[in-house]
């Protein structure tokens, strides 16, 4: 049984804009700073494109922990986009406080590009909450599974 | 208490966020008790910050300022140094037995002109 | 269906070291749609390419996934090479299984398995994809540039040197702008005028050049590349092309008691005038406000006087519209009102004044002829106290002032301390300042200068309390470095007020739809790496209507928004990029939030008729995306509530077979 | 128009010119001062002090007795008003001291601050209006040249008093152009007397009132106006060469009710 619990791997979905954190993710490759595998990017112009729907699916389909990484406040290549994520962000994450869905499972995190060392000390440490808080089992849909 | 409690008591009565503060000195070239005053409206900002509060409640500065409130109203930072100046006064004066003025110091301040307004004033103002 | 290949790249041992890729390739050969994959040591090379283009002729491909570097190395590569093959470029996605996989990844299982699944993603948003066409949209070569200061000049100047035409609209009669008030400028000490009225003569006479003076800008549309901008020329009452700048009309006008705005209201002007002698252009213009004829019907000397025949009472407002394939905008600062700083005593006293002024009472063409003279009494100032920081770097919750350093008050007023003490070596001047903020070429120096060679006293504290007693000043201020609360009965008080954006850039940032900052400064596209461009494509930014700005920063940025328009110009098509939002009308409900959220005013309404059974049609509001003016940001994409708008490229079943993709173990 | 009148505890002995000039002129102004059956002083100073209740209830009481009638209330004296605004502000604008406030009182109904407080001159500047004033003037001051005196606690803290430009007033002004008085402006009509500090050091008080009345007398003042009693005790008192009235006693004399008074 204690073998079993090592063996959990979280399934973490990351989203990246294009310009700031998909960038530092970048950047974190090229100086070898290592976060587990677990963590999977997703690439989309700019944090404000992450529709809540996206993170609600990722849930569904067996994600135990989404975080979602822009350009820092002010620095957005869009100017505001990032603004209207953190709004949302901020609407989204209450609803799945409601719901019952730990807070740890969701994260937003403003990565410049040239913070690849923020981007991989804040995989590791999300990484490790996902994997403390166990696999999410309130939003995942059996339905979904092979 | 120590330097920090003293701080933090003093931070917590005033409500006064003293990092503010850019060291212009506006709130002293404003202070008309200035020469009176050991101790000047920027000092209190930055000794307070520094947790230097023993100093001024032993100074008598704390019972020269007006409450003129000009240091208040010129900070262009909004930093209000009078109520720092209020606080440490408040700090003294709520001591056991530590009350500035006494009923029997009054009739010495009275002259036939002397308004009410001036004594109760004065009154809040240096006793508990 | 789509028939897609995979190509997992090695990248020599980057990937192959810690990634199996001959695994991966497999592995994914058997997702569903892939007709073909592969490995190879080198993807980007020209053998790795014509793998690729090979392939894509030989199974007759759709669609392909290149697993190797991040997208924002070799993207690109990929999609030419795509193209090549006569795939089109946006049917090739990258799974970057370097740097976010091998390369952070120690253990081959682990980093192959991670491959895999970013391969798997990379393919299920392929079976998604679409083949895009970017836009083309053909530019108007010629420019506007919105404000005649320097940064205008400059900015017409240069583009105009590149060939093409530039219209300058100013508001006010003459260009030159707040420099052409400046006496002397830092920190070279030349006269402003010396450097600045050939450029105003050099814009005159480019051919290139078109000068509205006495204009502003009433109306924008379009977008880059294609704006249509409506000018309104301001009734003048003097014909343009018939003045000849004599003056004589100006001489003659009875009405002498208006403020003379260019002396800032420190001596008067006629009802017609030419705000000074080098103005560009040389016309006189009739104010409104104090003409007799205008106001009465009764007067008519200037007409009289005027052998041009210039004069026409009758003149109305015009509208112009004129196409521009570029705008810049140069609309300038100005000194805030002291009004709520009277600690100082400004509406109290005469000789209380700010900087602007100090410069006017200085140069040689002023209401003093140059001489230092006190406004009251016209007498000479034995003790002059400089105030800095006057309303700038002030709390948002201190109610008044800014929160931002003005950044040039520091240099101007080290100036005009040094060139009182030089002129007039009896005066002692007193500079109370918070910090002396010097950071610019010989800046440092120049400061230095004045307190070493020129014997100014800068006194580190500030003045509270001006009070105008007799003839005199009684300035209260702190000394902190001695400790010292500090009387100086001074003859002249001189403030240097904070400067803010000019009035005009807030609706005209609302008419460009360029975004401001709380300070109404434009905002840059980005703060390091694209300071001349608004985020609105097309839209460039010169001068101090971005940030508190010195002339020689000024110059320099107005020369990079010029670099800026003439590559924009230079282009005959503007290729647009083709991931960018549009909105499904028969589920658009025209509901305007997205239009909310746009930064660029990408997003436009019509009226549109919809067939609707029984042969009836039906009349709806829906959304429509301009492609050229869209930047791909995906803001819209969630603010719609009926899912009508979408993103080309990351569209919302893109992403969610990604995630679907990813989750699926 | 009906408003609850607060005329403290100074104006029912040394300062009763400044009650009974104020209750004259707004009776012939149409206006109904409602002088509370029962009051307590107003605090005397509004402490700044976060943490403090106590000295802030009688002005609570107040305020609150005020809002019941459904009146506005109005104060003459500069401490009173500065003290009724800015215990107001805080009730209306710190939500932890309105509750402290609240559950110290233990009432019936809570108070939060919605009476609308007015100062005598803001009663003459916003309800009568200054325009309005001048018609009713009987005996126009002309030709006298008066300096207002503001002093500190009428305008300060800007924010919360919300009556004039802290920096730059006129309302002062503007009453005595009304009154047909010639307005002289000087720079420290807006610095402080010295206050309550004159008990304790004279020489603070005697130096600032000095200064004040320098000025004032230098900018060609014959008289100076103010509303404070305290102000007009330090000048009178430092021998200020201008002679100091309270603003209600020449509004009176304006309006020609000064005589009444006399007879």
């Amino acid at each position: 049984m204690s073998e079993l619990k090592q063996e959990y791997k979280p399934l973490i979905v990351a989203f990246c804009c294009n310009w700031c954190s998909y960038a530092g993710a970048d950047l974190a490759g090229s100086n070898r700073l290592a976060y587990p595998a677990d963590v999977k990017i997703i690439r989309v112009p700019c944090s404000c494109r992450v529709n809540p729907m996206f993170i609600l699916r990722a849930f569904q389909r067996g994600a135990d922990g989404v975080i979602l990484c822009g350009c820092h406040p002010g620095d957005c290549h869009y100017t505001t986009g990032n603004y209207y994520t953190r709004r949302r962000m901020s609407m989204l994450f209450s609803m799945l406080d409601y719901l019952g869905i730990e807070r740890e499972r969701t994260r937003v995190e403003w990565v410049s590009a040239a913070e690849g060392a923020k981007f991989a000390a804040t995989m590791n440490d999300f990484a490790k909450k996902v994997a403390s808080l166990g696999p999410n089992k309130r939003l995942e849909d059996l339905r979904c599974k092979p | 208490m120590t330097n920090e409690q003293l701080k933090q008591e003093i931070l917590r009565i005033s409500n006064v966020n003293v990092t503010k503060c850019m060291k212009c000195g506006k709130c002293t070239a404003s202070c008309p008790a200035y020469d009176e005053m050991e101790y000047h409206p920027h000092q209190f900002v930055s000794m307070v910050n520094n947790g230097d509060i023993q100093p001024l409640l032993n100074s008598e500065s704390i019972y020269r300022c007006l409450s003129c409130f000009a240091c208040m109203e010129r900070c262009p930072r909004g930093v209000e140094p009078a109520k720092l100046v209020e606080a440490v006064r408040l700090m003294a004066v709520r001591k056991q037995g530590a009350n500035r003025m006494k009923a029997e110091d009054v009739p010495c301040m009275l002259d036939e002109n002397t308004p009410g307004q001036l004594l109760v004033s004065a009154f809040r103002k240096y006793s508990k | 269906m789509q028939r897609i290949g995979v190509f997992v790249c090695w990248c020599g041992s980057n990937i192959a070291g810690t990634v199996d890729v001959h695994a991966v390739a497999e592995a994914l050969k058997n997702e569903s749609g892939v007709v073909f994959s592969t490995d190879y040591q080198y993807m980007c090379s020209q053998a790795g390419q014509d793998i690729i283009k090979n392939a894509i002729a030989e199974h007759k491909l759709t669609g392909i996934v290149v697993c190797s570097c991040s997208p924002r190395m070799h993207e690109a590569t990929f999609r030419k090479t795509a193209a090549a093959a006569g795939l089109n470029p946006y049917m090739v996605e990258i799974a970057n299984i370097r740097e976010q996989c091998s390369w952070v990844h120690k253990d081959m299982l682990s980093g192959t398995e991670k491959a895999v699944i970013l391969g798997r993603a990379a393919i299920a948003k392929v079976h998604l994809n679409a083949p895009l066409t970017p836009g083309q949209s053909p530019v108007a070569k010629r420019a506007l540039v919105i404000g005649g200061g320097i940064a205008g000049i400059q900015t017409a100047l240069d583009i105009a040197d590149a060939g093409f035409p530039v219209d300058i609209v100013e508001t006010k009669p003459t260009i030159g702008g707040k420099m052409a008030q400046l006496d002397k400028t830092f920190p070279t000490l030349d006269c402003a005028a010396c450097i600045l009225t050939p450029k105003m003569v050099d814009a005159a006479q480019n051919e290139l050049i078109k000068i509205y003076s006495y204009s502003e800008v009433s109306q924008v549309s379009g977008y880059v590349g294609n704006f249509d901008v409506t000018i309104k020329r301001r009734a003048r009452y003097v014909k343009e092309d018939l003045c000849t700048g004599c003056g004589l009309c100006t001489e003659k006008c009875p009405q002498k008691k208006v403020p003379n705005e260019f002396n800032l209201g420190m001596d008067n002007r006629r009802a017609i005038y030419i705000p000074f002698a080098q103005a560009v252009p040389k016309i006189a213009t009739i104010d409104p406000d104090y003409c007799t004829m205008l106001k009465t019907g009764k007067c008519g000397i200037c007409s009289k006087v005027c052998t041009a025949g210039a004069i026409d009472y009758t003149a109305k407002d015009e509208y112009i519209t004129e196409k521009y394939g570029a705008i810049v905008v140069a609309t300038g600062y100005n000194p805030i009102s002291m009004e709520k700083f009277d600690e100082f005593a400004y509406s109290q006293s005469k000789d209380v004044i700010t900087s602007l002024e100090f410069e006017r009472l200085t140069n040689a063409a002023g209401p003093t002829a140059g001489k230092l003279l006190r406004p009251s009494d016209g007498e000479h100032p034995h003790k002059i106290v400089f105030v800095q920081c006057v309303g700038s770097r002030c709390d948002s919750c201190a109610e008044k002032g800014k929160e931002y350093c003005s950044k040039i008050c520091c240099m101007y007023t080290a100036k005009h301390a040094m060139l009182t003490r030089d002129k007039y070596p009896d005066t002692e001047v007193y500079v109370f300042y918070i910090d002396v903020r010097t950071p610019g070429k010989a800046f440092d120096e120049f400061y230095r200068r004045a307190v070493e060679e020129y014997g100014v006293h800068y006194v580190k504290g500030m003045v509270g309390k001006v009070v105008p007693q007799g003839k005199k000043l009684m300035v209260q201020a702190s000394d902190l470095i001695d400790g010292k609360q500090l009387h100086i009965d001074a003859d002249l008080v001189v403030l240097a007020a904070a400067i803010e954006p000019d009035k005009s850039a807030r609706p005209l940032a609302t008419m460009l739809t360029a975004s401001m900052d709380t300070n109404d400064f434009f905002t840059e596209a980005h703060p390091k790496l694209r300071p001349v461009e608004s985020p609105t494509a097309g839209v460039f930014l010169s001068g101090a209507c971005q940030g508190p700005k010195d002339i020689p920063e000024t110059v320099s940025q107005a020369s990079a928004a010029a670099a800026k328009v003439i590559g924009l110009l230079c282009k005959d098509h503007l290729t647009g990029n083709p991931c960018v939002a549009s909105a499904n009308e028969m589920l658009c409900s025209g509901c305007s939030q997205c239009a909310n959220v746009c930064p660029y005013g990408a997003i436009t309404y019509s009226e549109k008729e919809f067939r609707m059974p029984n042969r009836t049609t039906l009349m709806r509001r829906v959304a429509s995306v301009n492609p050229a003016v869209c930047q791909g940001c995906g803001a819209c994409t969630v603010a719609c509530p009926s899912g009508a708008m979408d993103l080309n490229g990351f569209k919302n079943n893109q992403i969610m077979a990604e995630v679907d993709a990813i989750c699926r173990n | 128009m009906k408003v609850t009148y607060f005329p403290g505890c100074t104006l029912k002995n040394k300062a009763r010119d400044l009650d009974e000039y104020a209750r004259k002129s707004a009776e012939a102004l149409g206006i109904t001062l409602e002088e509370p059956e029962t009051w307590q002083c107003c605090g005397g100073v509004f402490t700044t002090a976060n943490d403090e209740v106590a000295t802030k209830l009688s002005s609570v009481r107040l305020l609150k007795a005020a809002a019941e009638a459904g009146q506005p209330l109005v104060t003459v004296c500069s401490a009173c008003h500065n003290v009724v605004k800015q215990t107001n502000y805080a009730m209306a604008n710190d939500p932890t001291f309105a509750d402290r406030v609240n559950r110290y009182m233990a009432e019936k109904t809570l108070y939060t601050g919605d009476t609308k407080v007015y100062h005598y001159l803001e009663l003459l500047r916003d309800v009568v209006g200054f325009e309005n004033l001048a018609k009713a003037v009987k005996k126009p001051l002309t030709g006298k040249k008066i300096g207002a005196y503001y002093g500190c606690l009428l305008l300060r803290p800007g924010k919360v008093m919300g009556m004039d430009d802290p920096e730059n007033p006129r309302i002062i002004e503007d009453l005595i152009r009304a009154l047909g008085g010639e307005v002289v402006t000087y720079a420290r009509r807006n610095e402080c007397c010295g206050g309550y500090v004159s008990a304790e050091s004279p020489a603070l008080a005697k130096k600032n009132s000095n200064l004040i009345a320098e000025n004032a007398a230098s900018a060609g003042a014959e008289l100076l106006v103010t509303a404070c009693p305290l102000c007009k005790y330090n000048l009178e008192k430092n021998g200020s060469s201008v002679p100091v009235v309270y603003f209600t006693e020449l509004l009176a004399e304006a309006l020609g009710l000064k005589e009444d008074a006399n007879d």
